[in-house]
């Protein structure tokens, strides 16, 4: 089970958070081409090592956090409120 | 005689004391500490099940967890469960259990004479034939397969017994509780850190139960745990899996010891283990010698016939013969000899050994250099063939009818294995044990390849401590001398017969040796060629001796090749106690409105709309059926007036001095244009532009905004809200609170609504000039407040009425009381689906996620400026092609004729589909059946006439293609 | 006529009586009338909403996994920047309404009197019956009394407080699942034995 | 060697010493025509169908590690077609009539057992979705029927079509639909494309593949490099990764599907059941254990092995639909790394590096489409453009909107 450690509510099992996938990619401007808006969409990495990677604390206290996380151990490196920069470590 | 295989003293069962049992409907005894399989043997049953494919007779084989063969449907009726392993059945007065995969009977198993066939049966023989004819596989072929697979019968009735869960968390979670798991626990327990010990068995100790001379340590070690506070002791508890960041599912064994557990009592609990820490002191596997006959019932690991004497007080044979090549095993025949077994002798393959050197001088005779090449015997071993090691010379025939084996030991690995920690072979014992781990993890004691008491528990003391982190405190360790554990690894002995790898799935080590043959080298397509390792035991007896002769087949060693991954389950766990409490109704949670009882004493049917329970209508005596009451309904609301509880529709509170700019991205229309006072319907599409939810939206304040959503989409579109508000436009100020359960609504629809309401709502003019269409306003009814919608769904003139939801009940029936004499009729979903289909407003079937705003006839919700979510994507060719099905509405040409959902339109006499129905229903306002559907050319389409076909039911019904809007297009009726 | 009583959606679902088990170690549930108020600060406004609340009702909001109260108001932490004020049932709205007050713009208020439902079980097994439906530790190392955590319990979104030492523990629950929600509660305390007062 | 009953029974007499290796082991060649990446169900189904089907037999099918162990062999081995969208049903019943007649034409028992395929209804939504699908499919020719209430309980005795929180509507049927024994569809394929001239070559990862001037030329392997002017991927899982090989950023997410069998039991689920108010579908293998699972984890993930949170929702709707099975015990459980789309559906198709092919994408229906993949994905490779079958199932239709999301689910790939 993944436990995902909330900045502000602790360690949780991951059945309180709910998924939302790639948190590299942002939202364009409103007048960005639409290429912008299909790769936000559709265009992934999907790497097998590091992901940075939305999780919502939905159960909890409703926040979109940014979680660091390996895609083959599952360790979890890093856990942040959804503004802030995260480092995707090198290995 | 009863239990004549009893020794006349020791072992850890209660004497004073008997239990009655019953086995394949004969009457035994046993006592309290006994398990199945030790009963069954104190009363001589040898012969206790057959084997998988070949129905070959088959013995109890070990006293454990591995066990391959003698497996039992316990229990009976609903509560029957199948392959119950007999070594791990406590015994209980009363039991009942039968042996399986046998017809008529045990000893008489007609599906035997198969194994006549046995060399036909190799490994994978069903992929070379059965393929002529075709159609024969199903009928006859695979129904005979099926047949004769299989174990025990599984219960065909819902289980009576109650199931649940337990969070736990722990510094220390120590696994097994032997000599290194009970010191791991008690240094990890006296150094302070929170400590849960579980151990599978109904008694603590793991090998210490069968060496009596260590019991004062074990039960003084056992005691000093009890008296820690913050020590969980868990017995009857096998963990089963080892899961990313060091969580563990756990089952305890509540109340399988007893026939039926008790009232409030769960049978067993399923536990999830958050631990800092763990210590896996698993123990180890005996592993089995691939000799012909070794499946001969009397054929048992030497370590479990040392537990069944030691342990149980039982015999597990009058004469006993050793196989061993390691010297750790000759305890347990000494152990048989001093339980007053008469002993054959041992053979063992090495040419000298301490071991034999012992047995010597106990006077035993060994056969040293030497093998067993056969065994004999029916349905129980009568005796073995010994053999110089290679075959050379003659054969000894020695009269004996019980076997110990002992070919070394497998660390119980499977769940560090489960955790990603790399296992590394051990030379000594020829066998794998863990290496470094990657989780905070250690193994400990005989699951780490330490073996003997002593060594053991020194070694859970030091994981015990290395877990704790901190200075440990010394504790009280057991001495003593230990026989040497290291193995001559000899896997198998070639001679005539077969000679079992996986003794419950009948895999011989020639079926290793052809599966590799034709190309299944590697371990995993032997494996599953095989079938090698599949059984219940998960060869925890025989995988490596399988994997051995695959690498001599190979020219290689065993540990390059390796060996099948370890997936949980560690041990088999019964499904029923991971469902827990989620059975019957509470499989989900149940969602009601403030309303609910209301609905209930009024007779209402109910119906799911997700997790919500709605009524679907409200019958009364006089209706025959179901579409009369929702006629009868919804005629009300056309001709009269209705009350409709529409609470599940979600409700968000939207505040901030941005809520006018966040709701103008957030849906295709603006909102920030919107006056106090007012409301507006709004449409919202996902980033990809297709349509998400629909709703109504007021504003309540220049900073506050009440917004609805669809009954199923609530959830969503607060956590769409979120997301953008959170990642997209963290600027923003807003604040977003779910509602729904705030307030109960009601909508009050058809004609006579004003006349109805303008009774009890105080505080609102809701004259038409006042209050028109789309107002807002707060109000009271009877002192209790009330917000006031002047909204529609069904076409009508309607007000919906929101109300704190304590007061709903009170609330409603004021309205019920007011609209009395205008015939107020609750309506229920279905005559809310009829009103609004007939209005053409789009719902769910339109709404499912794969239409846009064009299709559904909403273009014109799109804003020309400005950004909102779907925007750009939704201009994609082909969600913009004019191609696209979309929204018309249907009536079924001959009037009698009835409409279903999911037909498709169809040009007649072709099956080329144009589009389908969405929704149907009888209608009220015209006659006979009326829907919608999304139609390909729909437009142009209206006015012509097409085949709605329902090939399910062989139905083909014309239908006249239609505008939508069959109520009131002009829409005067909600202005009035 | 006399004030409205709201009513609660566990009126017919809590009766009084002992159930479950004849043990010695009972749990007791029982239902607690509360106002219940949403107060959010607004986007940078905290630290405005919180001497708002400090000098309007002498109440410190209290940090992430905290309680605090004051008189007779509790506040329990929710999520960043916004708290769930706990008080005795009171006239309809006017608590919201006097905390709105006191904010001004700095906050957004929004009462949940009626959204939400208050359950509270105490014990000395409360905690062990807690723990078949709860997933947080609620040892008293990590979850002492005045501790806060917003957590699913028996599946359901569930603001969790320790709210007496004794030990026990006030469960919010979404007002339309109360009654799942306790018969998820009572089944796990069959095997304590319960007491409904 | 031909397999055959008369076979099985000389062999026996003679102690079974004269079976030969099912494929050879040969060295890679330096070049080939073709180069399949991945030898699993669908990556041998393609090389046998290239030599079947267009006779294209210089070909190498490249595998990391043995044969047919990705997800070919960590399926619950539902065969089926009922799908809604007719880009995908009749794709699907192609692959299902190649089903039909496989083990003639391979001379493998891949043990195809139509026995039927029920999806269960719990609401009139639900209802109507289902009839809307069985009625598409019907009018393309594919069987489908509609049960009531009354024959979901004569059909299968132990769902509990009362009792539980969502009561049993009905269900849509195909009988048609069944199971296959998955390991053997890719030893039987890998057997017949040997036969055909296919090289099978194990143990060699591709590391890297060569792009010049926008055209493929070869692969990179851990056993050297080998040339070929055109290549199909077919490595479910890693399609992201490989691609990348090439250059290419697909829309495609890898996540977890787990599975579980349980102990092996006698004949008690005739028939494959999928319940609707849950993500749960079960079967049960003629060795007698019962195979189900249910929805993904949920977060993107290359490890094969899933969590406790999916066991249980998994378990709890199994019993919720049969509640007979509770004292049955679970005895593996695994996870198989899917390539989830962001609508739902698979690729087949050129891509935009010239002479690169995939077919990926698979999501939850990549083994019952083992044949029809390997057929389609073939007929591009040797055509270099796709068959009417699979001309909906491109790379672009997510770029221009021409998505086929069977259930609506949006673009979102752990939700497909």
């Amino acid at each position: 089970m993944i436990r995902i450690d909330c900045p502000y509510c602790g360690p949780r099992d991951e059945v309180e958070f709910a998924y939302r996938g790639d948190a590299t990619v942002r939202r364009p401007s409103a007048d960005a081409p639409a290429d912008a808006f299909y790769d936000y969409v559709y265009t992934r990495r999907n790497p097998r090592g590091w992901h940075v990677e939305w999780w919502h604390h939905a159960a909890g206290c409703r926040q979109f956090l940014k979680v660091v996380r390996h895609t083959m151990t599952h360790e979890v490196r890093q856990v942040a409120p959804a503004t802030t920069v995260v480092d995707v470590p090198s290995e | 005689m009863t239990q004549r295989f009893r020794t006349a003293s020791g072992g850890r069962i209660d004497r004073n004391r008997v239990l009655r049992f019953r086995f394949d409907g004969r009457a035994y005894e046993g006592h309290p500490g006994d398990t199945l399989a030790s009963a069954l043997l104190a009363n001589g049953v040898r012969l206790v099940g057959r084997s998988f494919k070949l129905h070959r007779p088959r013995g109890i084989f070990s006293a454990g967890t591995e066990e391959p063969n003698a497996l039992a449907e316990l229990r009976s009726g609903a509560r029957r469960e199948p392959n119950t392993r007999m070594t791990m059945a406590e015994l209980y007065d009363g039991l009942e259990a039968a042996s399986q995969n046998r017809f008529p009977s045990l000893r008489f198993d007609l599906l035997s004479l198969g194994a006549l066939a046995a060399p036909v049966l190799s490994a994978g023989f069903y992929y070379k034939t059965f393929m002529w004819p075709a159609s024969f596989w199903e009928k006859v072929y695979e129904p005979l397969i099926r047949r004769a697979a299989g174990l025990g019968r599984a219960a065909r009735e819902p289980d009576p017994d109650q199931y649940e869960t337990m969070h736990a968390h722990c510094d220390v979670l120590v696994v097994g509780a032997g000599p290194a798991g009970l010191a791991a626990a008690r240094v990890a327990g006296a150094g302070g850190a929170r400590v849960i010990l579980c151990e599978q068995d109904f008694e603590l100790g793991g090998g210490l139960l069968m060496e009596p001379e260590h019991a004062a340590w074990r039960d003084e070690t056992v005691s000093a745990l009890q008296s820690m506070a913050e020590v969980t002791i868990l017995p009857r508890t096998t963990v089963f899996g080892y899961y990313d960041h060091n969580v563990l599912g756990a089952v305890e064994r509540v109340a399988d010891h007893v026939a039926a557990p008790l009232p409030n009592t769960p049978r067993q609990r399923y536990w999830t283990i958050r631990a800092k820490t763990v210590v896996l002191a698993t123990g180890a596997h005996e592993r089995l010698i691939a000799f012909p006959g070794n499946d001969r019932p009397g054929v048992m690991l030497a370590g479990a016939a040392q537990a069944y004497a030691t342990r149980f007080g039982v015999k597990a044979g009058a004469r006993a013969l050793l196989f061993a090549n390691n010297d750790a095993a000759y305890d347990s025949l000494f152990a048989l000899q001093d339980a007053g077994v008469a002993i054959a002798g041992a053979v063992d393959p090495r040419p000298e050994s301490a071991g034999a050197s012992a047995a010597r001088a106990r006077g035993i005779s060994v056969w040293a250099d030497s093998e067993i090449a056969g065994t004999s015997g029916g349905t129980a071993l009568h005796g073995a063939h010994v053999r110089r090691r290679g075959g050379a010379g003659t054969d000894t025939a020695v009269v004996a009818d019980l076997l110990c084996v002992s070919g070394g030991i497998n660390p119980a690995v499977h769940l560090a294995s489960q955790s990603r920690t790399p296992l590394r072979w051990n030379e000594a014992l020829a066998t794998y044990v863990p290496g470094v781990p990657v989780l905070a993890q250690h193994s400990a004691g005989a699951a780490a390849g330490v073996t003997g008491i002593a060594e053991a528990a020194a070694d859970g003391a030091k994981a015990g401590a290395a877990a704790l982190g901190a200075a440990a405190p010394a504790i009280p360790l057991p001495t003593g001398t230990t026989a040497d554990a290291r193995v001559l690894p000899i896997w198998e002995v070639k001679a005539r017969g077969k000679a079992f790898v996986d003794i419950q799935d009948d895999v011989t080590t020639d079926d290793i040796r052809l599966a590799h043959r034709e190309g299944y080298k590697h371990i995993e397509h032997a494996k599953r060629y095989t079938t090698h390792t599949m059984g219940t035991d998960q060869g925890k007896t025989g995988g490596i001796v399988g994997a051995a002769v695959l690498a001599e087949a190979r020219g290689e060693r065993v540990q390059d090749v390796g060996l099948p991954t370890f997936r949980p389950f560690a041990t088999p766990v019964t499904w029923g106690a991971i469902a827990g409490a989620h059975v019957g109704k509470h499989f989900a949670p149940t969602r009601r409105t403030a309303l609910h009882e209301w609905h209930v004493r009024n007779g209402a049917e109910f119906m799911d709309a997700g997790q919500w329970l709605r009524p679907a209508y409200y019958p009364i005596p006089t209706d025959t059926d179901a579409w009369e009451s929702v006629l009868r309904e919804a005629r009300a609301v056309r001709r009269a007036v209705g009350i409709c509880d529409v609470s599940t529709l979600g409700k968000i509170d939207v505040q901030g001095r941005d809520a006018a700019t966040f709701l103008d991205r957030l849906y295709t229309n603006t909102f920030s244009t919107l006056a106090v006072g007012r409301a507006r319907y709004g449409l919202m599409l996902r980033e990809d532009g297709i349509v998400f939810d629909d709703g109504t939206t007021s504003r309540l304040a220049e900073d506050r905004f009440f917004v609805t959503t669809t009954t199923v989409n609530a959830a969503a579109v607060m956590a769409h809200m979120e997301f953008h508000l959170q990642t997209a436009w963290p600027d923003l100020d807003v604040q977003l609170a779910s509602v729904t359960d705030q307030w109960a609504a009601m909508s009050i629809a058809g004609p006579k609504t004003r006349d109805t309401i303008a009774r009890i709502v105080d505080g609102i003019d809701l004259s038409n000039g006042a209050f028109p269409f789309m107002a807002v306003g707060d109000g009271t009814v009877q002192g209790r407040p009330v917000r006031v919608f002047r909204i529609s769904f069904s076409g009508e003139m309607a007000y919906e009425i929101a109300t704190p939801s304590g007061y709903a009940e009170q609330v409603w029936n004021a309205v019920l009381a007011a609209g009395r004499e205008f015939g107020i009729t609750p309506y229920g979903v279905e005559a809310l689906g009829l009103l609004r289909i007939e209005k053409g407003h789009v719902a769910g079937s339109e709404l499912n996620g794969q239409t846009t705003a064009a299709d559904l006839g909403l273009a014109r919700m799109l804003k020309k400026r400005g950004d909102f979510i779907g925007r750009t994507l939704a201009q994609r060719a082909g969600l913009t092609d004019t191609g696209r099905p979309t929204l018309v509405g249907l009536r079924a040409a001959r009037r009698d004729e009835k409409l279903r959902a999911g037909a498709h339109l169809v040009e007649p006499g072709s099956t080329t589909s144009h589009g389908w129905i969405t929704s149907v229903t009888r209608a009220v306002e015209i006659e006979g059946w009326i829907g919608l559907a999304m139609l390909r050319g729909g437009a142009q389409r209206i006015g012509t006439r097409m085949h709605a076909t329902f090939p399910l039911k062989g139905e083909v019904v014309e239908v006249e293609i239609v505008s939508p809007y069959f109520v009131d297009p002009e829409n005067q009726r909600v202005r009035a | 006529m006399s004030a409205p009583e709201p009513v609660s959606p566990l009126a017919r679902h809590l009766t009084a009586g002992r159930y479950g088990a004849p043990g010695d170690a009972p749990v007791y549930i029982s239902e607690r009338q509360c106002v219940l108020v949403q107060l959010f600060a607004r986007k940078g406004r905290g630290d405005d909403v919180a001497s708002a609340m400090q000098a309007g009702f002498d109440l410190q909001l209290p940090s992430p996994g905290n309680a605090a109260s004051a008189g007779e108001i509790t506040a329990l932490w929710i999520q960043p920047d916004a708290w769930m004020l706990v008080a005795p049932r009171g006239s309809e709205g006017a608590l919201a309404a006097r905390i709105k007050a006191a904010c001004g713009d700095a906050g957004s208020v929004v009462d949940q009197t009626h959204g939400r439902t208050v359950l509270h079980i105490s014990g000395r097994r409360a905690a062990w019956v807690l723990a078949k439906l709860c997933r947080v530790d609620l040892h008293p190392s990590a979850f002492g009394p005045g501790r806060v955590a917003v957590t699913p319990v028996a599946d359901l979104a569930c603001v969790l407080h320790h709210s007496d030492a004794a030990p026990g523990f006030d469960l919010i629950v979404f007002s339309s699942y109360a009654v799942s929600f306790l018969e998820s509660l009572t089944h796990a305390a069959l095997e304590t034995g319960y007491d409904v007062a | 060697m031909r397999y055959s009953g008369l076979r099985l029974l000389t062999q026996a007499l003679t102690g079974n010493r004269g079976w030969t290796p099912a494929w050879r082991d040969p060295q890679p060649k330096r070049a080939y025509d073709v180069v399949i990446i991945g030898g699993g169900g669908h990556g041998l189904a393609t090389a046998y169908y290239l030599a079947k089907e267009h006779g294209i037999t210089n070909v190498a099918v490249l595998e990391k590690g043995p044969i047919g162990l990705g997800n070919t062999g960590r399926n619950t081995t539902i065969v089926r077609s009922n799908y809604l969208l007719p880009e995908n049903h009749n794709f699907y019943e192609w692959s299902l009539k190649l089903w039909e007649g496989l083990e003639q034409d391979l001379n493998y028992n891949a043990m195809v057992s139509q026995r039927g395929v029920l999806n269960l209804f719990h609401s009139d939504g639900a209802r109507n979705a289902a009839a809307r699908r069985g009625n598409a499919m019907r009018l393309d020719g594919i069987d489908a029927e509609l049960l009531d209430k009354e024959q979901v309980r004569a059909y299968c005795p132990l769902i509990d079509v009362d009792n539980g929180r969502f009561p049993v509507m009905g269900g849509l049927l195909q009988q048609r639909g069944g199971t296959a024994r998955h390991d053997a569809v890719a030893w039987g394929f890998a057997r017949a494309a040997d036969a055909r001239g296919v090289d099978i070559i194990q143990h060699c990862e591709v590391t890297g593949i060569d792009v010049e001037g926008g055209r493929v030329t070869g692969v990179q392997t851990t056993r050297g490099p080998i040339r070929a002017g055109r290549i199909g991927l077919a490595v479910a899982g890693n399609t992201s990764r490989l691609a990348q090989m090439a250059g290419l950023d697909v829309p495609m997410e890898s996540h977890v599907l787990q599975a579980f069998v349980s102990e092996s039991v006698k004949p008690l689920v005739d028939q494959v059941i999928t319940f609707g108010a849950g993500h749960f579908y079960i079967s049960q293998s003629d060795k007698g254990g019962l195979v189900f699972g249910g929805g993904l984890d949920g977060w993107n993930t290359y490890a094969q092995r899933g969590n406790l949170p999916v066991v249980e929702h998994v378990w709890a709707a199994g019993i919720a639909m049969m509640p007979s099975l509770s004292r049955l015990r679970g005895l593996r459980q695994w996870g198989g790394v899917m390539d989830m789309t962001f609508d739902g559906s698979p690729i087949i198709a050129r891509t935009p590096v010239a002479g690169l092919y995939m077919t990926a994408g698979w999501c939850y229906g990549g083994f019952k489409a083992t044949p029809g993949s390997g057929w389609c994905h073939a007929w591009t490779i040797a055509k270099d453009e796709p068959h009417r079958l699979n001309a909906a199932h491109t790379l672009e239709r997510f770029r221009d909107g021409r998505l086929l999301d069977e259930r609506g689910n949006g673009p979102f790939p752990w939700l497909q």
